[in-house]
């Protein structure tokens, strides 16, 4: 079990994180190997989260926000949405599976979707295997810290 | 005491089977009787649905009787406001059964010739592409664009060969680039998977999934809604192929000006959707489509038409089981379209064929009016050549 | 008073930094005066044997340039570092990895491949490729091994300083060796010298809206530039916001071309694509899934942008392999 | 301040809900062993008194500076324990809650995964709070005024109940009079009060009360603000006639040549172009509808004018717009019936003796188009009727929820055919929901006066008779499946009573920013302890806006709005949110980035010092400026950079 992928999910309060709760409320069972990191809107989600996460182990990142148009904070959704395809982009020039990242809107009444995206998308990092990017780069060239 | 007491015991066992072998929606009925109301059986006899869920549910008795009445025809699933898949409970409990040797003497016949000879008419397989062969029909080669998958109605019972004939005469008309599966193929299964006789139909199933699997064509068109139906609904999606009825085909080599009908047929026609080209597959416009286009025909509907239409009582094994007199839902279609003044029936399965002319004779009605399908009426009025 | 000990050095990099030192002109003579080199293989002649030789801690200063691309560059790093009391990476290639280490989204074989096999002007039917021993009759011939991956000095050594800048800006190579000479306290070792603490917005006297919105990417080349405008606003990336100030702003102010980012980063942020994107993604002018992809396409190469002078020191450092 | 983290760890076993998955022990002690942590404890119940005070104790005879407590989700008790953080005088921003319950153990199966996850999160929670830092509240003034959105029985009743506690309410309303739903029903259940006659009064009182600002023809247009603190733009639809020269004498209505269907009546019965809606109206003046007008249409006529006394009319009146500002806005928008396709399963439309519920209830009314007698459409009172329940509810084709009040209705339309016409009723339900006090017993007295109720959902609505009794008549299908039978019931009427929906055309739960669910409806704060709070403070709901609910529910739920709004402004201040942003001066290099993108218009260009500042008090704390600043000036409190990436590399850690 150990070898389970190591998701890291940046929800927004009001409506992923709810609907997260949700799921929990509903006792809807799915893999542990999401973790949740709460921000307060989908708009304070920066790419060095992101990188910050994958360089920190993670096989996959999950960014969930207010479907569009139901953002408690007007508009953050929008632009959670564009920076993650500029993201996207780019982080494909590094070599990166495009779906080891990935977008989607979860409302707080969402329980069941948010627990069956944690399973379709682990499972989707699962099929391209661990990303270690801790290991990237040659550890004999480098000085040992 | 013991014999004053004249309560039943639910028999969970039995219930426990059942949602096994997918019954899973029994859970979710609760029990509005929507499903019995909308059955067309319920003009004709006693019969619900919503008793046959609760029964079977409890693993209570009674539920085996019902299990074979059903025609498969979809209205109830249609309407039901819990969306539950009540044919493939049907279906499931009839899996039940059949593993027990439970099933109808009826069915016995067409399952042994299917297991035999590839064919609920336990004709010999050798004779499969006669009809083909009789007509000119081409067999498929590498070249052909279109796959054309025929009914074993089509290919071994005369009345449907008729229809079979016509279908191929428009093709070519039309300039198709069409071959006709013939001996590789084998009965789609449709029909016999809905008496729950599962491992046959797979048998089948792999037999037509080898066959296509090996052809260049990208389409298929099939005469029949029920192998349309298995093809896109029963069989896996991995052929990546497109299967479409032959009156979706006319319809769209009508609309290109492909093939122009220029000759009248009947004057008065009224259409009978057939469950599985309608309900089961949303395919309700293309047919009325093709007769519109028929110079000098006149379209009438029946009372019941489009998603309320009547099942003709083949469906879900129909074909295959007797009924007496008065308890024939063919019957009360035809009954239907004469109301409607119509001098033919139209429609578009081959099932639908047989079960509707078959009541055409048991009422007496053959001066009245004839049974035809689409592509009939459409090779008819196509001039020799058809194409200009 | 005994001359200061100094010794500048030359890894992977263009040599520019070098020649940036020479470009205090007159004052270099006032440097002459004051400093005794041990080691400055661009303008004097010495021996990597005679550095070996010296005590260690020998040198009171080094200025070490480029990136470390190579198992000399390292070795090299390594005998400075022994024999340094202050190593200073000079010059973005030294500080952040620079030019050189966007040779990281590539690997290395498919590099050798490039440039020994695929270039138009390389005729190597046999594909050949450099071999780090070669046996000849005289016995074995060896060059440097070029690694898999190209690393900023501090990634390989301890480094005290840092100077950024490609090159850096005469005037602050200026101000740092006067006040290393002049004796002046020193700031804490991990520093950025040579450099404001700000972003380069802060010293750009371009006008700047309040309703920034891209509704595509212009290029250089292709686009008539305002030169009182904020490159943000007219569609260009310029990485003014996410570099640090100090340059003299040689490109914005005297040449009209949008800032590269040479810098580095300003203190305070993490990562200068990571935040380029969040930035002007913010102001990507779409709502649709599909208009922002248009709008994100007509920017090829976001990584070649962003970390033009950062690689070695970005988040995720180098291609997947 | 800048003291050494000494950190408490507390993980909550919530009796069984984490402790029977999650090892909380082992989570407690793999924390002991994280730097700055001076205690880590397991605990039955946290949130309990004796937790609390166990967190207090500690704080005091520890010297702890830093709480985090591993428990549910900090939707249901940050609150709580930052408040005993508080007590015990830590800062509450120096509390960390981590999630181990919603977010693990209620949704593994596997208990040393659960537990590896809780020690994950906790290990996130306590590397974050070790660089927190403590924030200010601040307190912000509330206004008195209410603002109170539609104007039914739920606007009304809210409306009144803050007016007569002396704060003065604007209630805006979209029609040209109040009253909504309940003015065009008949009888109520289950005391089949006249609905009239109780509400009428209710609409006066609000038409005339010196509290009461009334905006009839009126829509909120925007929004800004917050809790204590909305200035609020509506918008005046144009009507053509000065209400303030107006008498309502009626003259100008009687003259008008022009019959139009009334929206009133259901279509029912004909208004003129200029008229008032119903004859109780509030207010009780016309208003032109522009599109049916003649003189709009083709430049002439102008009768009414002509007939106008006072000088009222006035075709060139303009849309406008007025700003209000309020401290509390309750939400009394209200609902649709549906009207959706399960209505033309049932023959709507196509036989005109199928009659939804709001056509009946106007046919039964003494004001509406048959003053009250109970006819079929060729003018024949019918011999038998059938009620259909469950028209598009409790189906996933339609609307999957039940909507509470249709069973309760149906069966007083059977009370009111059988009184009216003692015809023979027949109505089908799937289930006879009649729990009110006071319904069961109706329920009763129906079956008592001889309807005849079936219990079996009907399948069709035929006019297809296969016998002489069926001729000429609807026929409806259904199983009674209490008997087992299938019936054919040939009737004269056919009512269908649909469930009730959400508005799906309103803009209002957009500009305030409050989230509606799946159907539509408002979602409360909380579905139990919060239900007339939403997630925007100072926002609160009222009524069917929320949920379907009859009468009685409404009213309460009103006056539990308005109890709350009245809560806010006798209190009279807020604690404003203490996560807001900042923008470090010393870093902003004036880029400008932040000021486009905050959308509270919270930060603003200082030209003299060429930076960009954060007006606190607009600040929502969204982040978005933060995550957008790219020298890293603006930052979001309590969700810096530094905080975030604790948080990855604590869950990443195991």
């Amino acid at each position: 079990m150990t070898n389970d992928p190591k998701i890291v999910a940046f929800l927004c309060h009001w409506c992923s994180y709810t609907g997260a709760d949700l799921a929990g409320t509903s006792r809807i069972k799915y893999t542990p190997a999401v973790r949740i990191v709460r921000v307060m809107c989908s708009g304070r989600i920066e790419p060095s989260f992101v990188l910050k996460a994958l360089k920190e182990g993670a096989d996959g990142v999950l960014i969930c926000g207010c479907h569009p148009g139901d953002c408690h904070y007007q508009e953050g959704n929008y632009k959670a949405l564009r920076r993650f395809h500029m993201l996207k982009e780019m982080l494909g020039q590094f070599g990166l599976e495009g779906d080891r990242v990935r977008l989607e809107w979860v409302s707080a009444s969402e329980g069941d979707r948010f627990a069956k995206l944690a399973d379709s998308f682990t499972e989707e990092i699962r099929r391209l295997g661990p990303l270690a990017w801790k290991r990237v780069g040659n550890e004999s060239e480098r000085r040992v810290a | 005491m013991a014999e004053f007491m004249r309560c039943t015991s639910p028999m969970l066992e039995v219930a426990q089977a059942l949602l096994e072998a997918g019954g899973e929606e029994l859970k979710t009925c609760y029990q509005c009787g929507t499903c019995t109301s909308v059955c067309p059986w319920g003009n004709l006899i006693e019969f619900s649905p919503r008793r046959f869920i609760e029964t079977a549910r409890l693993g209570l008795e009674g539920f085996e009787e019902a299990t074979w009445t059903c025609v498969q025809c979809r209205m109830c699933q249609d309407r039901c406001p819990q969306q539950i898949d009540i044919p493939q409970i049907f279906r499931a409990v009839r899996g039940v059964l059949s593993e027990g040797g439970s099933t109808p003497p009826a069915l016995r016949v067409p399952l042994a010739g299917l297991r035999g000879e590839g064919n609920p008419w336990v004709e010999p397989r050798e004779k499969k592409t006669a009809w083909a062969t009789k007509n000119d029909v081409p067999a498929l080669a590498p070249e052909h664009e279109v796959v054309l998958f025929a009914c074993c109605a089509n290919e071994y019972e005369a009345r449907n060969q008729r229809d079979g004939v016509a279908v191929a005469g428009l093709m070519k008309a039309a300039g198709v680039s069409f071959g006709y599966l013939g001996k590789e193929g084998t009965c789609c299964g449709d029909l016999i998977a809905t008496t729950g006789a599962e491992s046959l139909f797979s048998l089948l199933r792999k037999t037509n999934l080898n066959a296509l699997g090996g052809v260049s064509a990208r389409t298929t068109v099939t005469i029949s809604p029920h192998c349309l139906n298995a093809f896109r609904n029963r069989y896996p999606a991995v052929l990546g192929m497109t299967f479409r009825h032959v009156t979706e085909l006319w319809d769209e080599l009508l609309r290109e000006g492909v093939l122009k009908p220029s000759r009248g047929g009947a004057a008065r026609v009224t259409y009978h959707d057939p469950c599985y080209l309608g309900r089961h597959n949303g395919v309700y416009e293309a047919p009325r489509n093709v007769l519109k286009a028929i110079p000098g025909i006149e379209l009438v509907e029946m009372a019941h038409h489009h998603e309320r239409s009547i099942c003709c009582g083949g469906g879900g094994g129909g074909a295959w089981m007797e009924r007496p007199k008065g308890e024939r839902l063919g019957d009360l279609r035809v009954m239907e379209a004469v109301s409607t003044g119509a001098d033919t029936l139209v429609t578009a399965c081959p099932y639908c064929v047989q079960m509707l002319e078959a009541s055409v004779l048991g009422l007496n009605l053959e001066g009245k009016i004839k049974v035809r399908t689409v592509s009939e009426l459409l090779s008819d009025s196509i001039a020799q050549g058809g194409v200009e | 008073m005994s001359k200061l000990k100094v010794a500048v050095y030359w890894a992977a990099s263009c040599g520019g930094c070098d020649v940036a030192i020479l470009d205090i002109h007159e004052k270099v003579l006032a440097v002459n005066e004051a400093c005794e080199f041990f080691l400055w293989p661009i303008a004097m002649d010495f021996k990597y044997a005679d550095v070996e030789a010296l005590p260690d801690k020998h040198i009171d200063l080094t200025l070490f340039n480029g990136a470390i691309r190579n198992s000399e560059n390292k070795h090299i790093a390594e005998l400075l570092r022994r024999k340094s009391k202050v190593l200073v990476a000079f010059g973005s290639c030294a500080h952040t990895g620079g030019i050189p280490a966007l040779a990281n989204l590539y690997s290395k074989d498919q590099i050798f491949h490039r440039a020994y096999v695929e270039s138009p002007s390389t005729v190597n039917p046999q594909g050949t490729l450099p071999q780090t021993a070669t046996p000849v009759t005289e016995g074995e011939l060896t060059i440097p091994t070029m690694f898999d991956h190209v690393y900023s000095l501090d990634q390989v050594v301890d480094v005290e300083y840092y100077v950024p800048g490609c090159p850096p800006n005469p005037e602050r190579i200026w101000e740092v060796l006067f006040a290393v000479v002049s004796g002046a306290t020193l700031p804490p070792p991990g520093s950025v010298i040579g450099a404001g603490e700000r972003a380069l917005c802060d010293s750009c006297g371009r006008k700047r809206t309040e309703d920034k919105r891209i509704t595509g990417f212009n290029r250089v080349a292709t686009t008539p530039l305002d030169p009182d405008i904020c490159f943000l606003d007219q569609g260009l990336i310029c990485l003014g916001p996410v570099t640090r100030d100090g340059c003299g702003q040689q490109c914005v102010k005297a040449s009209n071309m949008p800032c590269r980012g040479c810098y580095g980063l300003p203190p305070g942020i993490t990562d200068q694509g990571a935040k380029m994107i969040a930035a002007v993604a913010s102001v990507i002018d779409a709502r649709e899934p599909e208009d922002i992809r248009k709008i994100v396409a007509t920017l090829p190469d976001q990584a070649g942008y962003y970390y033009r002078f950062s690689m070695s020191q970005s988040m995720l450092g180098r291609k997947k392999a | 301040m800048s003291h050494e983290p000494r950190i408490g760890v507390y993980v909550c076993h919530c009796g069984v809900n984490i402790a029977g998955v999650v090892d909380v022990k082992r989570v407690a002690a793999e924390m002991a062993s994280e730097a700055g942590v001076v205690l880590s404890r397991e605990y039955k119940f946290m949130c309990s008194t004796p937790g609390q005070e166990m967190i207090i104790d500690d704080i005091q005879s520890h010297g702890l500076n830093r709480v985090v407590v591993a428990a549910c989700s900090p939707r249901m008790h940050e609150g709580t324990f930052q408040g005993a953080c508080r007590k015990a005088g830590v800062n509450a921003y120096f509390f960390q809650m981590a999630n181990i319950r919603e977010h693990d153990s209620w949704v593994t199966l596997d208990k040393e995964e659960a537990t590896r996850k809780a020690i994950a999160l906790t290990r996130a929670a306590v590397r974050r709070v070790r660089n927190h830092e403590p924030l200010e509240t601040r307190q912000v003034e509330v206004r008195k005024e209410v603002l109170v959105i539609g104007g039914g029985i739920a606007g009304i009743e809210a409306a009144l109940t803050v007016a007569e506690s002396g704060n003065h309410v604007y209630l805006v309303e979209r029609e040209p009079t109040i009253g909504g739903h309940m003015a065009r029903f008949d009888k109520t259940f289950p005391t089949l009060d006249c609905s009239a006659c109780i509400l009428t009064p209710k609409m006066n009182a609000v038409g005339s009360h010196p509290n009461i600002t009334l905006m009839t023809s009126c829509e909120v247009e925007e929004v800004k603000g917050f809790v204590g603190n909305f200035d609020v733009k509506v918008k005046r639809k144009a009507r053509y006639v000065d209400h303030d020269k107006c008498t309502g004498c009626g003259a100008c209505v009687e003259k008008c040549p022009v019959k139009v269907p009334s929206e009133f009546d259901e279509g029912l019965s004909k208004r003129k172009a200029i008229y008032t809606p119903f004859p109780q109206a509030v207010p009780n003046k016309p208003v032109i509808d522009r599109a049916a007008c003649t003189y709009f249409r083709t430049g002439k006529c102008r009768l009414c004018e002509r007939f106008c006394e006072p000088k009222a009319i006035a075709f060139e009146q303009q849309e406008s717009t007025q700003e209000i500002q309020v401290g509390a806005i309750i939400v009394a928008t209200g609902f649709e019936f549906y009207r959706g396709e399960a209505l033309s399963w049932y023959g709507h439309g196509r036989y005109p003796n199928v009659i939804t519920a709001l056509e009946f209830e106007r046919l039964n009314n003494a004001s509406g188009p048959t003053e009250g007698v109970l006819r079929m459409a060729d003018g024949r009172v019918p011999q038998s009727v059938a009620i259909l329940h469950c028209i598009g509810s409790r189906d996933k084709n339609y609307q999957e929820y039940c909507s509470r009040v249709c069973c309760m209705y149906s069966l007083k339309f059977a009370h009111l055919v059988k009184e009216k016409t003692g015809a023979e009723v027949f109505e089908f339900y799937i289930d006879m929901r009649s729990p009110g006090k006071g319904y069961e017993e109706f329920h009763d007295r129906i079956r008592e006066e001889g309807a005849h109720l079936i219990r079996g959902k009907v399948g069709e609505v035929t006019d297809l008779a296969v016998n002489p009794e069926e001729q000429g008549r609807l026929i409806v299908v259904a199983e009674d499946t209490l008997a087992g039978s299938r019936l054919r019931v040939p009737v004269d009427m056919v009512v269908l009573s649909p469930g009730l929906s959400a508005h799906r055309d309103s803009k209002v739960a957009q500009l305030l920013k409050c989230a509606v669910d799946k159907n539509g409806f408002f979602i409360e704060k909380h579905p139990k302890l919060a239900p007339v709070d939403t997630a925007t403070d100072g926002v609160f709901l009222a009524g069917c806006c929320q949920g379907p609910k009859d009468i009685p529910d409404t009213v309460a739920q009103s006056q539990a709005a308005a109890a709350k709004a009245l809560a806010l402004a006798t209190r009279g201040v807020v604690e404003a949110e203490g996560r807001t942003a900042c923008i470090d001066p010393e870093v902003c290099a004036g880029c400008k980035l932040c000021v486009s993108l905050c959308p509270y218009k919270a930060i603003s260009f200082d030209t003299a010092k060429e930076i960009s500042v954060v007006n606190e008090v607009l600040c929502k704390g969204c982040g978005t400026c933060a995550a957008a600043c790219p020298s890293g000036a603006a930052q979001a409190r309590h969700f810096k950079d530094v905080h975030i990436f604790n948080e990855i590399e604590g869950v990443l850690a195991l």
